[in-house]
């Protein structure tokens, strides 16, 4: 972990209300793994804003976010040349060891960004994840052709069906899948869970305090005892949660 | 070269910031960064008799100028801070380390106290009368001068090391706590802990905090934190630690001025884990601009 | 079209939203910038028996989100209030104006309240026994349940008008002044005046205010009144007016929410006047973006 | 008194610690007399600050500030191109009503920049005022060849005699005076008073709250009652302070 001022090179919506803000200024040593956070100091906001890492290459940190609540809504209203301080390299990151020769990524809507760096990370591995992508309205996809571009097989699901598979991404999963790694709404993951008995990784979310394991803010209970989101998580192997 | 060294209850420290307990866990997260010996001391994370998972989440929400925490005291039971996490601190701090003690009747503070005492680590203990996010305990003994005297008592009685107690702001005349703990036998006096407070989510109606209500830190209770100390300090003649708000060099130099001979800095690690280095490193410039050769002249 | 309108004591404002005593003088400094009869109503400058100059000056200083003051209810005095201010607020807002009533003996209270009761442009006389800035009066009354009920059963006794009492934060258990007041006859309560709060300046070493201490203001204390207007209106049958640090539509539907009937924007008038006109303005979009059709319907 | 968004196209060191500001975008409805202060809304700070009008004409607001506290140093740091938002037109101002045939303006360091606005109404309605400027030192100089430019017949005063006349502005008066215009620190003011007996109006300094009336955060004690600096002054005739 380590706190550093980036600046800010582009910020565009992607779907109505979720944007892309790329960082310029990661030095080499905050090497930065799929699945790990950032905080954001948003200007006139007390705490951080926790927000998922989409890509950390050549210095540059991709950030994919909704515009919720107040600093994010500021955070949207940002332009190239203005600087964040940014805490990066929060929290564990997902496990690649595990993947084995079939693994399939399941993302849902603001969830999906981690799995765009996973993905990336295992096709260098040499592993090509299918990937799943959920969302509730076709007007809402983003990044499908960015997944397809690094190579992974791309399945986009919605629930109204006018793009993509209709359903739920629990109706999709393939049947040879190997492990699964994922990252959306708790009802998704906790579907995923019940769909499959493979292993699976899952990023939760929980509002935080500090986001680096001080301050306790986001403990939850777990097979394992208590552990904070942000520092022994946000991902958890399926097993520790008990699901 | 200015002097930043304090007296606390007949310890020397190299400086009067210490790190409050529950934003700075036992330290280790924040060796990471920093070599925490900087440090003059610090109040590891709340410690009670049995291991305690704390509040449902959300434990946390913004506010302006600070933020509402409700953890509720979560930590592993003084016999495994003793076993485990003492060990770990030890390897990544080699000054006396304050131990801060909660509980739920004066028994649980007895218990831990009288177990801490035999720790060779630890420079003081920190009772906690005033946390206000445990039921049927923590803020109780400490709106009452005749439970803080009760429980400070009764802690005293089983430790040699000074004690601390940790009063809290949710009261009509803190001055009468802090006489009743002196008279006790406290060695010292902590304030303020947090101030009880709540936010509403507008779109579910309900409170944020799954606890309902949650204890306000930040630079927004600073002014009444340095009221408090004020008072207290002019009232009572044991040394006082002035916490709420702190986040910069001259909050320290402020807090001071109001009569605390140290300070801690709470909720200010969570936003910068180097929140404390940096005040530190940044202490003797501002010491210079206001003409101040030592820490101790303000008194 | 959502309905912005409440009732309070019986009367009806076509909108919850109240500057607050000591922010908004009489009113006509502000009807110079938008026209003030779109306001709910609002609670004029603090009144005495006497006229009173206040505290010396400084009388204000910043903090981290709000300010504090010790103003020190500076007034002309009720005679001259009755014949020389309500004339010209009358000329600038004709709706029913609160009339906010401070003193330092129950006599005081009494007097003044007498006096105000005849006054038809008068709907409601606020009982100030929170003033943190005064000595000897104020605060004092506020702070103890026996002492918050003899003024209000003493000022029910000379008037018609629904009589609401402001109360203030610096109690252990504001609750029991709530109920006191409510069993003394009060028709309602507002709630919180400000938190007793100091800040030293750095260079002289003394404090910044002259009267030492002030009140805080401002965003910074909204968590902690929200959470006293929820438990006050969870405890009591009367109507509760919340206020503290309200600076936008979102915090006015936030202290509805928390159970308030109506809210009291002061500090926010200050640093921008038309503060209450743009929250006025933006009320109905913000009902909207929550699906709020009548603000009645959040009791 | 208006709220406004002004835009900052200046912002420059004068001397040690003192800076001047320019901003654009005054309106003509927006007319600011000499005396006048406005508050500025300044980033991460609750509180307006009050400061004196140096000048203010077309449509350019003129401001010079000493750099003391936290806030006039983030003031100090702001770049043209950033906007403040600025409450204009506030207190009472100076009576030119009342100058005479050879009012004098005596400034004190930082009180002297609302003489310059002063001195160029003046010399617009015919009037040619002498103008004592005091500072403690030579390099605190500010604005001297300023009023100068005017046409107004300027004098410096320094406290250590580096530059200009030695001593105290109390000592330089002419005999001749008919009234006097002052801004300074207040024993400069009180001297001032003890030092000539013709009209004179003070402009004061006080903590304030709102800057235009409501909380009653500045008021004092006058021989006509009880005033309120940022309202009934800051400008005020010797004889209502009783001086």
């Amino acid at each position: 972990m380590t706190q550093t001022i980036l600046t800010i090179t582009d910020n565009r919506l992607l779907a109505p209300g979720v944007f892309r803000m790329r960082l310029a200024g990661l030095t080499p040593e905050e090497e930065i793994r799929p699945g790990q956070f950032v905080q954001l100091q948003i200007p006139g906001h007390f705490l951080r804003r926790p927000i998922s890492v989409c890509d950390a290459e050549y210095g540059v940190l991709t950030l994919i976010y909704k515009a919720v609540g107040e600093g994010t809504r500021i955070l949207a209203g940002m332009r190239p040349g203005e600087t964040l301080d940014v805490l990066a390299g929060l929290g564990n990151g997902y496990d690649l060891s595990r993947a084995g020769a079939a693994p399939v990524l399941v993302g849902g809507g603001v969830g999906i960004p981690p799995l765009y760096y996973l993905a990336k990370k295992l096709l260098r591995a040499g592993v090509t994840p299918r990937v799943l992508l959920g969302f509730n309205r076709s007007d809402e996809i983003f990044y499908e052709d960015e997944f397809a571009a690094l190579g992974a097989a791309v399945t986009v699901v919605t629930l109204d069906g006018n793009a993509g598979e209709k359903g739920f991404v629990t109706e999709h999963l393939p049947a040879d899948l190997t492990c699964f790694y994922a990252c959306g709404p708790l009802p998704m993951l906790k579907a995923l869970c019940r769909a499959t008995d493979v292993p699976g990784q899952l990023s939760l979310e929980e509002r935080m305090g500090c986001g680096f394991g001080a301050c306790m803010g986001c403990s939850i209970q777990t097979a394992e005892g208590p552990k904070r989101v942000c520092k022994e998580g946000p991902v958890f192997e399926r097993e520790v949660l008990g699901w | 070269m200015v002097n930043t060294s304090v007296d606390l209850c007949g310890i020397r420290l190299d400086n009067p910031v210490i790190p409050a307990s529950g934003t700075f866990g036992y330290g280790y997260e924040f060796a990471e960064h920093y070599d925490i010996n900087i440090l003059g001391t610090f109040s590891f994370k709340g410690t009670t008799p049995e291991p305690r998972f704390g509040n449902p989440t959300p434990r946390i929400a913004e506010c302006p100028g600070g933020m509402l925490n409700a953890v509720g005291l979560q930590n592993p039971g003084v016999e495994r801070v003793i076993s485990e996490e003492l060990p770990k601190l030890r390897r990544v701090f080699h000054k006396p380390v304050m131990a801060n003690i909660s509980g739920f009747s004066v028994e649980d503070y007895v218990t831990s106290a009288a177990r801490l005492d035999k720790e060779d680590c630890v420079g003081w203990l920190e009772i906690n009368i005033s946390c206000p996010n445990v039921h049927g305990g923590g803020m109780s003994f400490g709106t009452d001068p005749g439970t803080a005297a009760e429980v400070t008592r009764a802690v005293k009685a089983v430790t040699r090391k000074p004690v601390i107690v940790k009063l809290t702001p949710n009261v009509t005349d803190i001055v009468s706590i802090a006489r009743a703990c002196e008279e006790a036998g406290a060695d010292g006096l902590s304030l303020i802990n947090t101030l009880l407070g709540m936010r509403i989510d507008l779109k579910t109606r309900r409170p944020l905090l799954a606890n309902t209500t949650g204890g306000l830190s930040g630079p927004a209770v600073f002014p009444i934190a340095l009221r408090m100390v004020w008072q207290v300090s002019h009232a009572v003649g044991i040394p006082v630690i002035g916490l709420g708000g702190i986040c910069s060099a001259r909050d320290v130099l402020e807090m001071m001025m109001a009569g605390a001979v140290a300070v801690e800095v709470g909720t200010a690690n969570l936003i910068s884990p180097t929140a404390c280095r940096d005040i530190i490193l940044d202490l003797p410039r501002v010491m210079k601009e206001y003409g101040i050769e030592s820490l101790e002249e303000l008194k």
